[in-house]
């Protein structure tokens, strides 16, 4: 028998110190490689670009199409960022190290999703108003535009994180993310295009942006389980 | 002269608001890129002095070497003479 | 309080080929353990089935007595696992990185700790250089300098001594040997020969 | 002609040479601006259509211009860098993305106000402001690309290389946005010579024009001196002139 | 001096053979991985179907942004399978091998090229018809809307590659490389959707066909060096 | 023919320090040379510059008396390079990894060889199980199994034994030694203690 034994912790909490950290952490990072910040931002104003482009220069066709492209748009750059949430964890070992941490995994997983919206949702929903000058969104619609989308971001953010949880193991994730994704984003951009369109007609959008709002309080709920369960199936492979 | 009073140049014949904001945007982006070239140059050569008198003052001290002082040492075992 | 983690009966298939059948295993305080056999005998799967990352195997684990899946928490309260990857984060100095560790576990720390501890591993001067630009061996020691950092009583380290050159492999056994003498309890794998010690206990796979 | 291009590989020599340069440049750039200013906005006459509003021309035609010119110097000092390794034209290119990405930024948004009283909105799908939309991007791309690169060596071949590939483009993004649709102000600056509007109107222009330039150029230079201080900051010469001990004679 | 010295060898051609293996062990990965062979096809599928539903279901107004659509939705869907091009070669390490191999390095990178196109290009050219129908696209444009997509595409590919090859060294690459590759891509819409929209008009499309060959063309004769050099500098970084 | 790769006053920067600095090195046919340093001292650079991988270095290299930039080529014929990541596909067999890089050598080979090759580095039975589902250790060993595969003379490996076994360790310095006396010649980083042997010779950095 040794003399001095180590003592066992207990697990005594510390959890808004993780949460913290990891919040801190990923800002940090993101910031850190200043020009990726604004790459979910330059692929939306691209997109948008090619549309025109590509259909027909006339703004009286791109007016009636303008709610939905723009939609459809920050869906797509808010999905593609996606793919990077938990990879680079995955493939330096540090998720591995999250998933031993001795804290509720779904809430760090909720701090890495905060980041994310943070950092590319809610800019996507600041620089769409400029887009639909681009496009002649007619007027009346801009505030609604972005106040859609800061809320339907925050949904697709929760609900791709489920995603890219499931397929960090898998090599060519990203496009498969999307295909598991992009299924569940209907509803979202349903009601996101929805309450723009009908700011437009001039209807109440009242309707469209609480059910945004339903589906972003749901997505609160049930997402972060979610999440934290995929992640373990995909350390596991 | 293609204005008749001042006041009259400020309108520019209602159209200040687009003249003025294009104008006004152009001189301060020229302006503000002069001055973060100015900043920039400054804050460099104070960085490299700074960094001088760091390494004179070690090198007089005489105590560390400096951090970039060859670090390679030795190939052992060279047998051949290689003329 | 003694430290105990128990497996019965342990047995993981992989591709129609038993990697282990039957293993009985305890490990206890004061104890250095070390994994052997040769490539692909399956030392890898069996430290990820003791650390409770691997679900795919049959028998049944024992954390101080109680059955795994009861006492999670407490587990992991305890345990510091170092895989073959050192999840060290390239964009991060080595002291952010260990900063968060840190709070992974719940305590903010102080960033006088975590000098000292990056300083044991021999990476004073490289604090604040981003870890993607430390080569191979240094980037393993900043994983390594947790063992400092953060104090648990179970390690886990599968071949910790990758890419460390003789100075570190050294030093590295000797904090070991000090870990199980002070009541911790290490399972390592590697291929290296770890010096005799009274200690080591060998558990030969494959 | 390679004593020369061996004088280039020296950022030492450019250094000096650059310091005997650039005030000539900075004064031009100033007084041109200045007096184009001064006349665009007070003198010329206003346009028999467009009224006042017209005398937006005077920053946004040297704007596109600059804009333009700035990209097609990136490639190929980018080039130069590939194939002579001579690092100042490197980081000269590192001091232009900047100031051209500034402006395409100026032309757009100059466009873009100017639009408003013209054409009665902000943005239309014409394919000069298309092509401008894209070099902003291709602008982007480059300082996005060489920030994103660790080690500066392999920055800045990766920044060369893009610029090449986007000069090439730049032609044909040209060509195939006016093969697409086209309604904005045809040139005023011909090959012939001929102006498209009355002296009084182009002359200013003109002098702002070359004012543009000038300033360009005297930033260029200002802004490599700098790179040449970031990056050859260990280098003895540079340390020696810091601390102004004399040259080491020999 | 020792008795035996081993024979160096001379560079010795076997350029047919290592680009025949490149191409077979490219094929090969590619349709191991089954499912990932048919994730661009379901992006494809699933942008189609998202601008529907955001825009608005009237056949008539579908059919007039039809082509636009069809070719931004493909031009996306080629655009995000390039990220994988290389980026799996980096990781393990093959591409340090590849630069190593006494073989032209743009050739070899034309293989892996080549062998893109064929699994994503060609089959988005396949199926784009398919998905003509639901967007109601007007008949008698579809032969050419295949046509425009398949020589489209492999320009696409080129360029795409040298995007690919710039960034595979780099963390987050995806969403740069969509950055760096857009803006290029834009003379092959123009021509590429403006050949469908001159077969729905009724008029001559061999213009159009005539440019996108053309710049296939320039792109096979300058992209394969451009891919080489590129990748010189990731690996040196 | 002998080989002979040579640098002059090569020297490397990284960070605003020097990895090395007016370092000159002649290596040549029947030598094993290993460069050792402590971890970060820039043998892993060094192994990158040499095998021509890396340009931002100053100094000169030759091949057999020819600048390198004018005999790449050659140089290429005659180089095996194995670097910290071991070039293996996971989504192939070992067969078929192997199988692509005989090819890209330019030779087609044939399967009899390949199989050869991989039964002398232990992975008998192993011929056609996908590489990502192998150990660490299996990995590394279809990798050196090309050394077996492709001829070629100068061979620069990067710390060739990393998660290689006790048994595999020792096979594979004979197989060094005996490259070496065939006239072959053998470029090494490692932190493993290299038996001493006459062909042996040291180079330190750091
Ligand atoms: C956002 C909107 C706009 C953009 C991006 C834009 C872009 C450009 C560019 C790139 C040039 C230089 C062309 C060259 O190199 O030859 C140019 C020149 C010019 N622009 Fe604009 N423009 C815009 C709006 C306007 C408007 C609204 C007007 C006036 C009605 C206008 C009038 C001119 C004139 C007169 C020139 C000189 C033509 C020449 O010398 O080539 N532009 N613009
Ligand atoms: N990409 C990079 N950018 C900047 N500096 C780097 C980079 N890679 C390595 N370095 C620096 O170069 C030094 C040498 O690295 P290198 O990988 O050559 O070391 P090493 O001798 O191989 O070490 P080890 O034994 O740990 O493998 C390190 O100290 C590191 O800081
Ligand atoms: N993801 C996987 N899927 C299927 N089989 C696997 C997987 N990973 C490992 N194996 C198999 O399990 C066996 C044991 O692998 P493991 O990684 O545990 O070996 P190891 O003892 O750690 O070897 P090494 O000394 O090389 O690290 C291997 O033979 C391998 O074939
Ligand atoms: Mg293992
Ligand atoms: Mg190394």
């Amino acid at each position: 028998m040794r003399a001095s034994l180590m003592p066992l912790h207990d697990h005594k909490g510390g959890l808004m110190i993780a949460v913290k950290a990891t919040l801190m952490r990923d800002l940090t990072l993101m910031l850190r490689r200043r020009g990726e910040m604004l790459n979910p931002l330059v692929f939306f104003a691209l997109v948008i670009t090619l549309f025109p482009i590509a259909i027909s220069p006339d703004p009286e066709l791109l007016a009636v199409i303008a709610p939905g492209l723009l939609w459809v748009a920050a869906l797509l750059a808010a999905l593609l960022s996606l793919d990077s949430l938990f990879r680079s964890d995955y493939d330096d070992g540090s998720l591995e190290q999250l998933l031993l941490a001795p804290q509720p995994l779904a809430a760090l997983g909720l701090a890495k999703v905060a980041v994310h919206w943070l950092l590319t949702g809610l800019p996507l929903a600041l620089m769409a108003p400029l887009l639909g000058i681009m496009l002649a969104l007619p007027a009346g619609s801009y505030a609604v535009l972005a106040l859609s989308l800061a809320l339907g971001t925050a949904s697709l953010s929760l609900i791709g994180a489920i995603g890219a949880a499931l397929t960090v193991g898998l090599a060519r994730g990203g496009v498969l993310l999307s295909l598991l994704v992009l299924p569940l984003y209907i509803p979202v951009l349903i009601f996101g295009a929805g309450a723009v369109q009908a700011a437009i007609m001039g209807d109440g959008v009242s309707a469209h942006l609480a059910i945004l709002g339903a589906l972003l309080a749901a997505s609160l709920m049930l997402a972060p389980w979610a999440i934290a369960a995929s992640l373990r199936i995909s350390i596991n492979g | 002269m293609a204005f008749s009073s001042f006041a009259e140049f400020l309108a520019m014949g209602g159209h200040a608001p687009y003249v003025w904001s294009a104008w006004g945007v152009t001189a301060l982006l020229i302006l503000a890129t002069v001055w973060h070239a100015r900043v920039e140059q400054r804050q460099l050569l104070n960085g490299l002095k700074r960094r001088a008198r760091r390494e004179h003052a070690r090198s007089t001290g005489g105590a560390q070497a400096p951090l970039n002082a060859a670090r390679f040492t030795s190939v052992e075992g060279e047998t051949r003479n290689d003329a | 309080m003694s430290l105990c983690l128990q497996a019965r009966q342990l047995a993981c298939e992989r591709d129609d080929r038993w990697l282990f059948e039957g293993l009985d295993l305890d490990i206890r305080s004061g104890e250095i353990v070390r994994i052997e056999g040769p490539n692909g005998s399956g030392k890898t799967t069996l430290l990820k089935i003791l650390s409770g990352q691997h679900s795919d195997y049959q028998g049944e684990l024992f954390w101080n007595g109680v059955a795994m899946s009861d006492t999670r928490e407490h587990f992991l309260a305890n345990l510091l696992y170092l895989g073959h990857a050192p999840g060290i984060k390239s964009g991060l100095s080595p002291l952010e990185n260990l900063a968060w560790y840190q709070a992974l576990s719940g305590e903010s720390g102080n960033e006088a700790q975590r000098l000292e501890a990056l300083e044991s591993v021999g990476l004073a001067g490289f604090e604040d250089v981003p870890s993607g630009q430390l080569s191979a061996g240094q980037q393993r020691r900043v994983a390594l300098a947790r063992l400092r950092l953060t104090p648990r009583a179970l390690w886990v380290l599968d071949e910790p001594f990758t890419a460390i050159d003789r100075d570190g492999v050294a030093a590295l056994e000797r904090q070991l040997v000090a870990h199980a003498q002070a009541g911790g309890c290490v399972l390592v794998t590697t291929h290296h020969e770890l010096t005799a010690s009274s200690l080591l206990r060998r558990i030969a796979l494959g | 002609m390679w004593a020369f291009i061996n004088k280039l590989r020296s950022p030492k020599w450019f250094y000096a040479i650059s310091a005997k340069l650039q005030p000539f440049f900075w004064v031009a750039a100033a007084a041109l601006i200045l007096a184009g200013t001064v006349w665009g906005l007070a003198f010329a006459p206003a346009d028999y259509q467009q009224g006042n509003s017209f005398r937006i021309i005077y920053v946004h035609v040297p704007a596109a211009f600059l804009a333009q010119s700035i990209f097609v110097s990136m490639a190929i000092s980018g080039l130069v860098y590939m194939v002579w390794k001579i690092k100042v034209a490197d980081m000269a290119a590192t001091v232009m993305a900047p100031l051209g990405a500034a402006m395409t930024f100026v032309a757009l948004f100059s466009g873009a106000v100017w639009g408003v009283p013209t054409w009665g909105t902000w943005w239309m799908w014409d394919a000069r402001l298309t092509a401008m939309l894209i070099l902003l991007f291709l602008y982007l791309g480059v300082i996005a690309l060489r920030g994103a690169f660790t080690s500066r060596d392999s920055a800045s071949r990766a920044a060369s290389v893009l610029a090449m590939v986007g000069v090439i483009n730049i032609p044909i993004i040209k060509y195939s946005v006016d093969w697409w649709y086209t309604l904005h102000q045809p040139a005023t600056f011909t090959v012939t010579g001929r102006a498209a509007m009355p002296m009084e109107m182009w002359v200013p222009l003109l002098i702002m024009v070359l004012g543009f330039y000038s300033f360009f150029i005297a930033l260029t230079l200002m802004r490599t001196r700098s790179e040449i201080l970031r990056r050859e900051g260990t280098k003895r010469w540079v340390q020696d002139l810091v601390t102004g001990q004399p040259e080491e004679k020999r």
